[in-house]
């Protein structure tokens, strides 16, 4: 039996049916308790499991990050959440250079499973510093795993994975997909956390996403079939450690890819994507590996040149014609 | 270094009428911004300075020609007071390319350099470090300079705060550091969020001499701020005030406002700073009805104006997405 | 919360013994460091602890067995202190996989979690908020433990400083907050980078009772301490005690010293730690000589093991670089 | 008349000639006065310059980033030093988020002439939080120029035009060169911000990188000339905005490259490189582009350990030899 839900709805199950199953899970974060969560991703918890499992913070992000690491490094199983993504870099020593090194630093004493959670994204008009999609920044670092699911039955699997996981993971959400529905099974499943795959099967070629970029592509892809083109959509939810193989796999049988991301392609995700790609598969590249992300300038306010930034299907499809 | 003791500053009937009108401007000016909100002419996210005029305003009055502000997201009415235009600032919330950013900024990012108001800053905290770096400059230059920086209850407890705070008791940085308590980030009341009974007793960490003030009296908040200001010019280091006041409407549009009762709400109403400023004026200062009057009627046509200077503008080029990424290009 | 009056905890002759002995091995270790270190056996930054060794000894004797202890990258006191071997300490600092962290943490990163000694971490201030979090899972499993964090006079200027304690006291969280204050943040004396005029008043900004106490004197340290974790199990939320003591030795090997003069450092070797606890044990405790040196010699002993045993231990394996780096794979 | 001085020494006589010529330039951070610098860069500053144009600071990283930037706003031309690089995760929104955005956001109203002075790199044991070279997390941002200099010649002359450049800049340094001589002229001349070059002419294939990764690049091609093979190398000292043209060219001239990094090449500036590379000279590829960087794992403090995880020039050989 499965129910079709929105992204939001899958993230507040996985939440909820992980808070219910242990007693070590908890929430911390800003307004993720009395407010219900700015996002609304944590509506009713804090009624239904009291301050001591959803902890409202102060903004204090160095503080969240940190502490959030602390109590999983002593036993607990912290979800905490960034209210968006940008705020997460005033906190981005606390993540990257201490929760993802314990492990390692102290040859492996010290385990740290935190979840990170951070939507980001642009597109709402919120202007230069708080429309970022900055996931490379994180997922440069070993140590600290980062994925970013692209539909609500990856995103209930695989969070329900994280709050799991051994290893801290940064667990990042793209804002404009809370709203996007899709199918999710009634009873208990879990997603890996170093699996990606290929969510649409095509012969012509492989595009190659995830996340709101992901979203893009497939609807790029239904575009492209009414005319004839068969596109193979790869899901590269998992960024930290990268799993290629999908992606290798499937250019090997098109010969052709182009890469989407909703953040910068430039010194983005989809450049390690396409350095990956042209080393492993060389024998199999036909044509210039190309990549669709956001134009490389801060983001404004004003709605019309804001979109005009972001990525979109046409965008995608005009990339996938030019090496056709 | 010793607290002097200072003069009361005396107002006159014409300062006080002019705060009316700024504060009664601004009051429109939110309210009109509520509206578009509502026609979908204004995007992104809108933080609301209702309640709260009576601080810009009596504040941003006592400064000084070589001094500047500087405030965070909630930065309408500061850009009002520095005398920015009405119309370039709600073509800016309309995104059009003649607004004071040039659409680039939106609610949250207000500026008017020329003014000395150096925006607003959307990061909780950020634009404290800006601000001890502003004020650097002008000891460095050695003018008489200072810098009012705005900031809420709920960004002193992040590290920005802490930092910039200190640094500028360290280097004795001509900084007023103005905390617009209203009582409230976001959802979080106060007191679950700081551990500190109050916002002045944070300011002591830094050896910086702090007063709490009533930010419903646009005349007090002046007094206040020009003796503070005043304590800065005769080298006594940054000062801190604190700003008791409260904001009528959600954090920003769109709040569940399960945070808060409606009684709270109605008790601060009652000391609505308009209200006060206006009993100021009918009662001691002698002034007609009418006149305040008149003055309402006045702030109307200016905000017609300027919604309708907004509506007709022009939208960003497209080109100018690639606009002042770099100086030198 | 009340403060409330405790009685004074009472010393013996065998604690204070051992914490004779804990000092000199701290000592005798340094000074082994100083000398491997010239060798060229240890590399990377050194931070010796001569001159605070009764702040370590003195405030670990305190804890309860539940009690966990957390500092920075002036890390070798605190680990002999919670009773590591000496043996594997000098083996990490040598790089070798014998190391109590692999080989992998080295001087700044020595770790002994079954003694539930989190470690020593470089990020100045960096390991505050992991000292509120692994307080807030005790708090969460509702045992009694709580968490000692170290840290220097320099390190409270840093925003995570603000942000762990107050946080601490908004969650009344289970913690001893211990400035080692030693005058200095590398070059910088305490009023060149702190407004405030000393550690104690920083923690009134979170509402934190703080203490001032001679750190170069073990058995104060042990009873201000005492109390300190007492007041936590009472219930009285978080405290914060400053420990004044001096580092003898430079920030780090290679420090150019220019900061400081010989006299200031003369004057404060004349309470040195460790004659106080001498001339006590003799004094007051009734204490041979030939007793102390018999610990003496025990500790050299001690102390030439453990360099022979870092010396004779292997290097990690080239597959080390990978291991560790995620907990599944 | 030139003269043979170390990278040290180069950065010196840069600071110190615009301390010279501009009363704006003034430096801050910490250590900076005093104590002389903490890698000696700033040696006698204080009692030349006094404690107005060298300013030591708290340890209070957010706040350097922030108020440099709030001078440099206000008419100052402020250099912030970063004892290291790992340092300014703790100021990454001051330098990313504020610095690097304000021109934009408020339309071209203000102008952050702030440069970031921050030595970074591994190979000193001092452990995975304090030998990062994450320069790609600031190059990642349009707004902020990031440079990385792998010369005394460079340095001293991007240096300067740093400090009188009016863009927000990140000036790295690789702490591994500070003992590298080179020749310096005796009069003065600057070196652009936005040109990359070719330093050292060859044809059988190009090796692409910057400065801890040049110097290595060019002992390996000292190496490979005695084995008859002519290595072309690339400097990328300019990092954002990113000049590839020099790199294409040569690329199209040898149809091989192997891009060099102190750095993880995971999601690193290599991968936007090769990226670029093979879309931009597709017709030109011969082999894979390779790319040789520190290995995926955080740096451990053991020396050996550290070094087998480091680039060195018989690993950018071997590199070269797989595609020839
Ligand atoms: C670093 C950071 N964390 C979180 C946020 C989200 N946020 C925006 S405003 C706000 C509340 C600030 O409250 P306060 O400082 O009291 O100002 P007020 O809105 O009451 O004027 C929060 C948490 C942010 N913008 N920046
Ligand atoms: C965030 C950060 N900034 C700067 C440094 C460099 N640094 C290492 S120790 C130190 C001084 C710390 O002084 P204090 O806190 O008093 O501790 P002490 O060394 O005196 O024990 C500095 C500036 C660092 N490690 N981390
Ligand atoms: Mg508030
Ligand atoms: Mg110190």
């Amino acid at each position: 039996m499965a129910k079709r839900i929105t992204m939001r709805q899958a993230i507040t199950d996985a939440l909820r049916e992980e808070l219910e199953r242990d007693e070590k899970v908890f929430i911390m974060g800003q307004e993720v308790g009395v407010w219900g969560g700015t996002y609304a991703v944590t509506r009713g918890f804090y009624d239904d499991f009291g301050p001591k499992r959803i902890k409202d913070t102060p903004i204090s992000e160095m503080a969240i990050g940190g502490a959030a690491a602390g109590a999983a490094m002593n036993g607990l199983r912290p979800v905490a959440e960034f209210m968006t993504i940008n705020f997460a870099f005033v906190a981005f020593d606390a993540i990257v250079n201490h929760a993802a090194k314990v492990h390692y630093m102290f040859g492996g004493q010290i385990r740290c499973p935190v979840v990170f959670r951070a939507p980001g994204g642009g597109g709402r008009q919120l202007g230069a510093t708080h429309s970022h999609t900055p996931d490379i920044i994180f997922a440069h670092f070993p140590g600290l795993r980062v994925v970013s699911p692209g539909t609500p039955y990856d995103a209930k699997g695989m969070l329900k994975s994280a709050i799991r996981s051994d290893d801290p993971i940064m667990f990042i959400e793209h804002h404009t997909l809370y709203q996007v529905r899709g199918e999710v099974p009634e009873e208990e499943y879990l997603v890996p956390l170093d699996k990606n795959e290929v969510k649409r099967e095509g012969t012509d070629v492989s595009i190659i996403a995830y996340a709101e970029g992901l979203r893009v592509a497939l609807e790029a892809a239904e575009k492209l079939a009414e005319e004839g083109i068969s596109a193979e959509v790869v899901d590269m939810r998992v960024l930290n450690p990268l799993d290629m193989e999908p992606a290798i796999k499937s250019f090997k049988k098109t010969f052709k890819a182009v890469i989407v991301e909703e953040g910068y392609s430039t010194y983005g995700i989809s450049a390690e994507i396409a350095a990956q790609l042209q080393e492993h598969a060389f024998d199999y590249i036909d044509a210039p590996i190309k990549r669709v992300g956001q134009k490389r300038a801060p983001l404004p306010y004003s709605r019309e040149l804001e979109q005009s930034a972001l990525i979109n299907p046409d965008r995608v499809i005009a990339a996938v014609k030019e090496i056709l | 270094m010793e607290k002097t003791e200072l003069p009361e500053p005396v107002t006159t009937k014409e300062m006080v009428l002019d705060w009316y009108r700024q504060m009664v401007l601004i009051r429109k000016f939110e309210q009109a911004c509520s509206e578009q909100y509502q026609l979908g002419k204004i995007g992104g996210f809108l933080h609301l300075y209702i309640g709260q005029e009576a601080v810009a305003v009596g504040s941003i009055a006592a400064r000084g020609e070589n001094d500047h502000v500087i405030t965070a997201y909630r930065d309408h009415a500061h850009a009002i007071c520095v005398g920015s235009d009405p119309s370039k600032l709600m073509a800016e919330l309309f995104g059009k390319y003649t607004g004071v950013s040039k659409g680039k900024g939106g609610s949250m990012h207000l500026a008017d350099v020329e003014r000395k108001y150096w925006g607003g800053y959307a990061v909780v905290g950020g634009h404290l470090p800006l601000a001890a770096g502003i004020s650097l400059a002008e000891q460095y230059r050695g003018t008489d300079g200072a810098v009012l920086c705005y900031f809420g209850d709920g960004s002193t407890n992040i590290g920005y705060f802490h930092e910039s705070l200190n640094l500028s008791g360290v280097w004795d940085l001509p900084m007023l550091w103005i905390c617009e308590n209203n009582q409230y980030g976001m959802g979080t009341a106060v007191q679950r969020a700081s551990a500190a009974p109050d916002m002045i007793t944070k300011a002591s960490a830094y050896a910086i001499p702090a007063k709490q003030v009533d930010g419903m009296n646009v005349c007090t908040v002046w007094a206040e701020t020009t003796k503070a200001l005043q304590r800065i010019r005769n080298g006594e280091g940054p000062q801190f005030l604190e700003l008791i006041t409260y904001r009528y409407e959600g954090h920003s549009m769109g709040d569940p406002l399960r945070y808060r009762t409606k009684e709270e709400v109605t008790k601060w109403r009652e000391e609505d700073p308009l209200g006060v400023v206006e009993r100021r004026l009918l009662d001691k200062e002698g002034v007609e009805r009418e006149q305040l009057d008149d003055i309402d009627a006045e702030v109307e046509r200016i905000m017609a104006e300027a919604v309708k200077f907004a509506e007709d503008s022009p939208l960003p080029p497209p080109e100018a997405l690639y606009e002042n990424i770099y100086v030198e290009d």
